[in-house]
């Protein structure tokens, strides 16, 4: 028995649930050395902003316990750069791309969607909303619903209506539901969560900061739960929007938790850092857990964790002859 | 895994990896997983590959040095371990096309990546000189092999034990003179390739170095390992150790800049890019 | 040479730096099967209630990568109970406590502080704000400035002058400092930080969350950088003001990771639950750190990491002599 | 640890732990810290002692199943690996005053933890019959072991494929009969547990159940390995099953409500108690 995987990032159908953290994929070329990109459910991008960017110094990264930090800083070659040679390449393949935009205003945003509205291969955009506010005081948009809604609007105004507009949310928040409502209510499509919450490592040795910038992201499995948990509570709040879960995958049970909170897709990034084939056997690992659970198609699982124990497996179970497409 | 030793201050470790080896050229490294299952260790350790031979279908070996928990892990493995290595990783040395005199650099572990460079640079029919140091007699890694491989071989230790009392640094003019050297070839902590490349310079000379950051993916991805580079236009990029590197020219390298983020870098902050994240 | 291990806890001396965390070593009774309470620098109890508490239903626990969930609910034996059997046990034994209270609203704090304000015994006193205002549709009292400082203003008010009043805080807000200010302008005469942020598992066995609450509190390693973060951000906004440091506590080096982002005091709770010997040890081995490093004082190790490299700790060697007390 | 071993479908670790060994009653349990340094896992795993023997100072013997990582974990141990055990822990079975006629009922792993409770009950003069089960034959855990020591010895397997098809409820009553039992000591799941204690009240003999709950710290500082149990006062309170259990009189365990907080327990909400946190 094979199990349907498709899934929808609103109407945007995808073979598969599993998809790249922003970030954490480069661009794509450097995992193409090692799988054929067709196979993800779709690439997300590094954020791409305005100008290029030379980031934040090193040291960047710090290993905690079951993560790490990062403070990359959104390293990259700006926009132009990207719609010449990035975007290209992969659209010439034909490769599933959600392109991840990060900017300083609402106005640098707008002008990104708007460099992006008409460049071929956009499969959806995600907006990334932890970069600090340079309109109010540095504060990070994903902190502060209003914030957040108004870059959306904008964004959602200027990009074609076919591509869908996917906010991504962060945990450092009194109340996440709060923050995706008033994305949603501005036009966001999808919502995307968790970005890293704030962390930080003192080196005992040198009696300093382990970052050179201080703080940093913290990502990998030591965030699982709290991802989860956003996962669970914006799923509950907001049954209707399709939600991209990540912050932590690194197998295909974790992934499962995701889709039994909520979740249609699953992004994997930190995973990726220390096996470059996480993505496809994560995406394996999750269809023999579906499999293994009488579960034919993925969308039956999404959010069933929700439901009262015991009834939804056994209806599908019963429903299996109808419910293969 | 196949073996692991003791040399000296360092531990030696042979794993069976045919596909590694198949594809070595001298100056890649792997990343390890370390920690094994349900570990808290979730990034991968970088290590030179030390040699590569062809028994049991192809094996590569590692020497490293315990710091951390996940060298601490590794030396804890025993013959029949299984490990779990990516790679070859990042650009290996490019070599002279004709045959040329060279002078290769090492301190502590970093002179393990340079015997299978030796080996190809023989086979081109270059000349081979090294200098190889450590803090002290037994940091000095691969002695007796330099000696049987090189034209000539200059020991040093900062407390004298063996050879010259000194750093790699401190031998290397004498060595390049002596020697007629047309390329320098090094792999140290950032600080010795900082003054064998100073020392390059002053000869004129080429160097290439095989530097060291931290690094969370290897495969060139998470973009933690940069440092500034200099390109072939003059400007200067963050560069990925892991991708772009581990060896580039020393005299491109700014040294003197790592661990910031030069002002004028393709992207600094200030210079045009807004300020974000 | 031996390091002078003493701290302060606003004007209250501690012979060393470590405390149990609140809810980890139940009223204290349990560990001292184990060793001497008097070698804590002090005992914090489990919140007390004013009414007895059944806590939540079970499991309420559940083991996440390098931490824990936990839904307990603040079982416990109210108030009365408290001040009759376990208080005094304490306080015969000349045991340093630290009394934790958790309420509902204002009043249930307040009342809880006026029958601790006579009650011999009591070294401070921890809020934990960690609770949801009955008043404010369950919101958290910590995720909210206004609503917290209205509890600590009121608890000071009752408490005797002599007893500091110590804020508890949680990380899950968008700006610990501002809750932190928020604390400290109405009278709080320390923080303590973090509480668990809030997370979630799912059994993917029984497609169900693995908590019958179904949210828990994470603690354990995986929150320790972002604990650090916070204690850091609040020791640069507010220099002068002691802080409580926990969350992830495992080791000597963890602690003085806690030291060196500024706090004076620091918590060691999910750690217990592994070794009940936990808190000797991380003090034995923050001590050997200290010493390791020349420093010869915790004092003079607190919040040093937020000082221009290398100039501190020399500055300490040369001042060796004298900082001998 | 001293040794290791497969037995049926379980696994045995026998450890040198003198002061564990020295303080042991039987229904004693420890705590063991798996996965080792720089693991994950971050709470011990709670396994009843299954025999203690004098030699190398005092050695206690574990018997478990494997399930999740930590229980993996621990079965890929080898024989002089060191394991780290806090114990023992929990309150014991209390034994008769006088010489009874006591049944024995365990179920997979949990008979383990009977064997010892039997040599203490022969050693009072009780008379001891076991009834052992098993989904199947081979997790049907020391009948060899019990038909030495027993008076009679009942197998049950879910299969049939050894002693009586069923569960060994439904074996109970006629060796309760037969037996002119007194007592009823068992160790089971909880649903077992709950169906055990039910046939010993239809016969109106006292029966002490050991109870498996989740557990953090086993020492009763954490609070979340609660059930519901009513007191001598009658009220029913939510208490650790690390410190006032295991061992319960399977009377006053609450069996139907566990995973709930009754309405009339102490504290419960609604009860008088507001809802905080
Ligand atoms: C390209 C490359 C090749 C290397 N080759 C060798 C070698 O041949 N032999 C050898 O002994 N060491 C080598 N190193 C250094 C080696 O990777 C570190 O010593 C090792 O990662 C330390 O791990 P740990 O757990 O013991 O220490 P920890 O300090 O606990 O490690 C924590 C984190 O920091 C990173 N880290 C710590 N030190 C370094 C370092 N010096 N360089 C990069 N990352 C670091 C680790 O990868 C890990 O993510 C190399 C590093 C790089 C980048
Ligand atoms: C007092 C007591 C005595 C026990 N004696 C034995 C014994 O003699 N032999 C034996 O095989 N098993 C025994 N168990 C069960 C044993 O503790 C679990 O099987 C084990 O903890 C599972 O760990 P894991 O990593 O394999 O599974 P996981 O499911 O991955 O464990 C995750 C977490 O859940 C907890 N957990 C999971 N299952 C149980 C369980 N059944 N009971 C309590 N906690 C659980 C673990 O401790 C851990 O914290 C006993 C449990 C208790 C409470
Ligand atoms: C090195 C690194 C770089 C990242 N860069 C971005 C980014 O550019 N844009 C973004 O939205 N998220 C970025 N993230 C966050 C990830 O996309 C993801 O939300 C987070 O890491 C949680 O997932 P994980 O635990 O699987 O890594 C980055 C994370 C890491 C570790
Ligand atoms: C089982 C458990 C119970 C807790 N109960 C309380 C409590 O009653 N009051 C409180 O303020 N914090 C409580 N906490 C939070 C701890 O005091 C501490 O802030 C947190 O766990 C982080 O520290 P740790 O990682 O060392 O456990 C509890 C934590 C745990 C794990
Ligand atoms: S280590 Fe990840 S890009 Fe170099
Ligand atoms: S397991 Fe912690 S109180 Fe029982």
């Amino acid at each position: 028995m094979s199990v349907d995987m498709r899934t929808f990032l609103a109407h945007v159908e995808l073979a598969n649930p599993i998809t790249t953290a922003a970030g954490c994929a480069s661009s794509g070329r450097e995992l193409a050395q090692f799988f054929d990109l067709h196979r993800l459910g779709a690439l997300t991008t590094r954020s791409i902003t305005m100008a290029p960017r030379a980031g934040r110094p090193t040291p960047r990264m710090a290993e905690t316990p079951s993560g790490m930090l990062n403070s990359v800083g959104l390293q990259g070659p700006g926009i132009d750069a990207f719609l010449e040679r990035e975007l290209p390449w992969l659209a010439q393949r034909g490769i599933r791309t959600i392109v991840s935009i990060g900017g300083g205003t609402v106005a640098e945003y707008s002008e990104l969607a708007r460099r992006l509205a008409d460049a071929p291969g956009v499969t959806a955009l995600e907006i990334n909303l932890s970069c600090p506010n340079m309109e109010d005081r540095g504060r990070v948009f994903a902190r502060e619903g209003s914030a957040a809604a108004e870059v959306i609007a904008s964004v959602r105004s200027i990009m074609r209506y076919d591509v869908p507009v996917v906010a991504k949310l962060a945990p450092d928040v009194a109340d996440i539901v709060s923050v995706a409502r008033a994305c949603v209510d501005a036009g966001a499509d999808a919502l995307s969560m968790i970005n890293n919450p704030l962390g930080m490592a003192i080196d005992t040795e040198a009696l300093r900061p382990s970052l050179a910038a201080v703080t940093g992201g913290l990502s990998g499995p030591a965030v699982l739960p709290l991802a989860v948990r956003c996962v669970w509570q914006v799923h509950a709040a907001l049954p209707g929007v399709p939600l991209i879960g990540m912050g932590g995958v690194m197998s295909g049970k974790d992934a499962f938790q995701f889709v039994l909170a909520g979740a249609c897709v699953v992004g994997v990034g930190t995973a990726l850092f220390h096996d470059p084939y996480a993505c496809l056997r994560i995406e394996r690992e999750l269809e023999d857990l579906l499999r293994a659970r009488g579960l034919q198609r993925l969308a039956d699982a999404v959010g069933l964790a929700h439901r009262p124990p015991g009834s939804a497996p056994r209806h599908l179970m019963v429903d299996s002859e109808e419910s293969i497409p | 895994m196949l073996t692991t030793r003791r040399v000296d201050a360092y531990h030696a470790l042979t794993v069976v990896a045919p596909g590694i080896a198949e594809r070595y050229r001298p100056g890649h490294f792997v990343s390890v997983a370390v920690g094994g299952a349900y570990t808290s260790m979730v990034t991968r350790r970088a290590f030179f590959i030390h040699d590569v031979k062809a028994d049991y279908g192809g094996t590569v070996e590692l020497v490293f040095t315990t710091g951390g928990p996940g060298t601490a892990w590794l030396a804890e493995r025993r013959a029949r371990d299984t490990l779990d290595l990516v790679g070859p990783l990042g650009r290996p040395f490019p070599l002279p096309r004709d045959p040329a005199n060279c002078v290769l650099v090492g301190s502590d572990y970093g002179s393990a990546v340079l015997f299978p460079l030796a080996d190809a640079l023989l086979a081109r029919g270059c000349r081979v000189d090294f200098v190889i140091g450590g803090a002290e007699a037994e940091r000095v890694f691969g002695a007796m092999r330099a000696r049987r491989m090189a034209e000539t071989t200059t020991l040093t230790t900062e407390d004298g034990s063996l050879g010259l009392r000194g750093t790699v640094t401190d031998a290397l003019p004498s060595v390049i003179a002596d020697t007629r050297a047309d390329a320098v070839y090094a792999c140290a902590p950032m600080a010795t390739l900082r003054a064998v490349t100073a020392v390059a310079m002053e000869f004129d000379i080429p160097v290439q170095v095989a530097v060291e950051e931290s690094m969370a993916c290897g495969i060139g991805v998470c973009m933690t390992c940069v440092l500034p580079v200099i390109g072939e236009d003059g400007a200067t990029r963050m560069v990925r150790a892991c991708a772009e590197g581990p060896v580039f020219r020393g005299e491109r390298v700014r040294f003197e800049d790592v661990g910031t983020i030069p002002f004028d870098a393709l992207g600094a902050p200030g210079g045009g890019a807004r300020h974000v994240s």
